[in-house]
């Protein structure tokens, strides 16, 4: 079976998503993993965007969450105010996943989208948190899309933009912060998960033709990889799903 | 201001009356989505300087703002644009020459930010950013903030919930209200006296009118208030908020405007590709901002047949099957 | 709970389902209009005892709760009802008996404690009541708060500006989230999973809604989800937020449903005069409510040609010219 | 020139708005003297109203401020978060006028519309707050209609449910309000003003055949009399007004 490796990360994002959870989800790889769950294993999951837009029909894929095809025939177009209270209000946001990405991620899974090296002048400049930081505080679960390469796993994020468990074990709730936390990574080699006592990084599943080894390499920091086994590539009717319905026009994929 | 005259005025002389040296300023919309670009571009003509700009995801308009050299300093929460943009790159440059101060809010406290100003209260509260170098590093320094009367005299402030664990909630962060000295927005329909009806998503566009101290509507369709008033629950924004109304068809282009047109994905990735180099840079707003006396002519240069390709299909609102590769 | 699921059922059903003995609750609407009547007389019918009422000023509702012995305790802003009752006559009663439990706030205070809870905040500030007895005169003691899981610790908190002045505002007043057990609202459109459209004011409605654990709509008119998705910015509650939908016509009656029909001044006054004796409000709830066994029962008994006399004129969204002496 | 007692409070209470105004009112007699205003010295002046409808068209005179006639041909429908915002917000809320009614009130302008006796279990219960307090706690000016009786001026009011200027002088910046407080108290006797400095309530003018000691008679307090004159009795254009286009069914009158 052919495959895209951009194809393999969203099909193993999508099977993060579970029937009925409420789908956070940005522009890119994030939206199409989304959109393939709907066709797939959470036919009842909703996805909503920070712009206000809830349950989207998503004839065609947005290429921004403010692109006009997220209002499209959605159950409510609102605005920024309720998208993120429908995060920090407990009783929707305990059954929404988030699907963020970042340029770096440490081992207890923080996030890096603002900038490295110094603050005030850094050298290199990204977007910033966007609502990242703000689906981080909020939500219970969240996959995290990165590129393995050393720096961007390093020991320490430059800027810490999006709480993940923070320097371990009761971090988060120390800060004040919700329960919650990354529970995936999936990355362009391997699917990392959070140890659920040491809140650590591990690896969960390395893709076909990948060694433990080159994933290792590929980090700053180590991680348990003793529990690692290999990934299910992707089926023929997850494939139809992705070049057939979710992203016909390639605009992403 | 009698709140019911008629406001209506030429963009330049809205632009030229409301938005000075050194204003604080916001703009409607979001990333490639209704931003007011027809104003964005006439603030660049007039070559206004050193603004302090106000963003949750402004992209298209915030880049060209900073490229064309009116931003002394922005608050922001999102510098990209979607697929068109990862990371906006004037914005990006100039952080990194260190030509603009800068500051990093999330994209929901800059909405509680606005909400905050609009509510007339000083602080709104969030549990969004505990833990993080939201927190931790302030691009504003105290000094700064206390010297200038526009600006509260902390970044944000962290507390514990008075009312011991309610809601489940051991601390909250509060972020200061924000009142622009002008917001500008464009939007579907306005009437004479600046009643707005927005269409689609609102963002934070209507928080952001009623946070400011003048507000200016650019629209797509000047109406009679009669056909606004005959669904008043449609108008989000009322006249007594508004102090400039702007006739601008395609006042949003090249970013989207919902039910009317869609984004214009060749002109954004020119822009793109132009913001790369500061020659090429300076070659795309000579030819579209100051080559061009105003909107209508950089409409001219864009060219009919292109603006029929993002023309809006009734049925969805957006340019369905629009080239967008 | 599969949220895209049908829950459409019975009234009875939803009453019976989400509304129990001692339940903390908030309805819809605003003194005379879109007060979900035939929920308030469901719940009555069924017996229901202790509720805990949160209400800024749903007078025609709440009046009609606390004189069906349903109410033990109640958290209100305004507890009048217009022309129709300048105060609401069994909560006069009721709380210069001492039968239920009360404590005082502004409505604005209300409106801000279910924005709170529909956000998922602990508190929200304001500048209002600052001095007054609201903030000195609690009405359910520490002792209480402390006893009671779902009330907060406090009826509020008074607060210095932690941003020194910003805003011109030295002082806020907290007040508290709102979560209640259970919403019930009526609106004028919904669809079978609970998407729901409201037309005119919205008054706190929604947030009342979004605050709620679970939340009963009853509607107008119960429509295909597509109807509501076409205009999807004018649908103020996502399906997300709703448990159980009912379809109920002239389900506000006799308080009024914007351009379906207006407020029954008859019935309200009849009301007014039934309430002020015990004896002859018995007869009342006998004759409209106990004397029935569903809405229906009880819009037979007012009769077609009063329902003709309230129906809306298209023009206005009420009867013009309807006799309200 | 005949006019009845409550046509001649609709009016005094009328002159008191200017034009540009944006002016809060509630139901009777108060909506009566607004919508009065618009066609006399104020015809720029908005009505507003807290449950959410901003310059509403009032082809017919609500009977409540949720009336839906108050939704007719409006600027805007919005909610009460939106009302009390517009007066809570400094750029709008300088330029609204409120329109109270109360139960109580004291030589500072305090109003009681909440109760009688023990808070707890009072003699006299009334419908509370609504949004008068939040009103009062917000905006510049206010015009208070009472019914001029001992008991309802009081030396000091039963529960202070919407302040004026509590103790006196400086007591509102004191207590963290905003600048304001009621500027007019207009009764079936008399216009009552307060004194800038004292923050004290005097007696402005009195009506036509009403002596200022009558006024003194049906107050627990007294007060300053000595630059009282004569109210100025409606004219016949004014009461055109009232007659044929505010209110000429009598639904209020």
């Amino acid at each position: 079976m052919d495959y895209t490796l951009r194809e393999l990360m969203a099909i193993i994002a999508a099977r993060e998503i579970n029937n009925g959870d409420i789908v956070f989800c940005g522009t890119g790889i994030s939206m199409v993993a989304a959109m393939a769950a709907k066709h797939m294993n959470a036919p009842e999951s909703i996805i909503f965007f920070e712009t206000g837009a809830i349950d989207s029909a998503l004839e065609e894929i947005p290429m921004a969450v403010a692109d006009p095809r997220v209002m499209y025939c959605a159950a409510s177009n609102g605005g920024l105010l309720e998208s993120f209270a429908t995060m920090q209000n407990r009783i929707t946001g305990e059954r929404v996943i988030g699907i963020l990405g970042a340029a770096q991620i440490d081992k207890f899974g923080n996030l890096n989208s603002t900038s490295i090296g110094d603050y005030i002048r850094p050298k290199t400049r990204f977007s910033g948190s966007g609502g990242a930081c703000d689906v981080a505080s909020f939500v219970p679960r969240c996959v995290i899309f990165m590129q393995h390469e050393k720096r961007k796993f390093p020991k320490t994020v430059d800027y810490l933009t999006s709480p993940g468990y923070l320097d371990g074990p009761g971090a988060r709730e120390r800060e004040g912060l919700m329960p919650g936390g990354p529970t995936a990574v999936v990355t362009n080699l391997a699917l990392m998960r959070f140890d659920e006592t040491t809140k650590e990084m591990y690896l969960a599943n390395y893709y076909p033709g990948i060694t433990p080894r080159k994933i290792l390499d590929n980090m700053e920091f180590t991680v348990d990889i003793s529990k690692a086994t290999e990934a299910a590539p992707p089926t023929a009717s997850e494939l139809k799903v992705l070049r057939e319905v979710v992203d016909p026009q390639r605009i992403i994929l | 201001m009698d709140v019911h005259a008629d406001k209506v005025m030429t963009l330049a002389e809205a632009i030229r009356t409301y938005v000075k040296d050194g204003s604080h300023i916001s703009i409607g919309g979001f990333t490639i989505n209704r931003n007011p670009m027809a104003a964005v571009y006439e603030t660049i003509r007039q070559g206004i300087k050193n603004l302090h700009v106000y963003a949750h995801s402004n992209g298209t308009g915030v880049d060209e703002l900073i490229g064309g050299g009116c931003v002394g300093a922005i608050e922001i929460a999102y510098g990209g644009n979607g697929r068109a943009a990862p990371t906006c790159i004037r914005f990006k440059q100039a952080i990194q020459k260190g030509t603009v101060v800068h500051e990093d809010y999330s994209n929901y406290q800059m909405s509680l930010r606005f909400h905050a100003g609009a509510m007339g209260l000083p602080f709104l509260p969030t549990r969004s950013s505990l833990g993080t170098d939201i927190i931790n590093k302030w691009g504003l320094s105290k000094e700064i903030r206390e010297k200038d009367p526009k600006l509260a005299n902390r970044k944000l402030v962290v507390m514990d919930n008075p009312f011991d664990g309610w809601a489940d909630c051991k601390k909250v962060v509060l972020v200061p209200a924000i009142n622009p000295d002008v917001t500008v927005l464009h939007v579907q329909k306005a009437d004479r006296q600046g009643t707005s009806r927005i269409l689609g998503l609102t963002f934070a566009d209507v928080d952001q009118a009623k946070a400011a101290k003048n507000v200016i509507v650019t629209c797509e369709e000047l109406v009679d208030a009669a056909d606004l008033r005959s669904e008043p629950e449609y108008n989000q924004i009322p006249f007594i908020h508004v102090s400039a109304v702007v006739h601008v068809p395609y006042g949003a282009y090249p970013s989207s405007c919902y039910r009317y047109y869609d984004y214009d994905p060749a002109q954004l990735s020119d822009f793109a590709k132009a913001a790369k180099d500061d020659g090429t840079f300076k070659a795309y707003l000579d030819k579209f901002v100051y080559g061009v006396k105003d909107h209508q002519g950089l409409l001219d240069r864009i060219g009919k047949d292109r603006l029929e390709k993002i023309k809006a299909d009734p049925r969805t609102g957006y340019a369905t099957g629009l080239d967008r590769k």
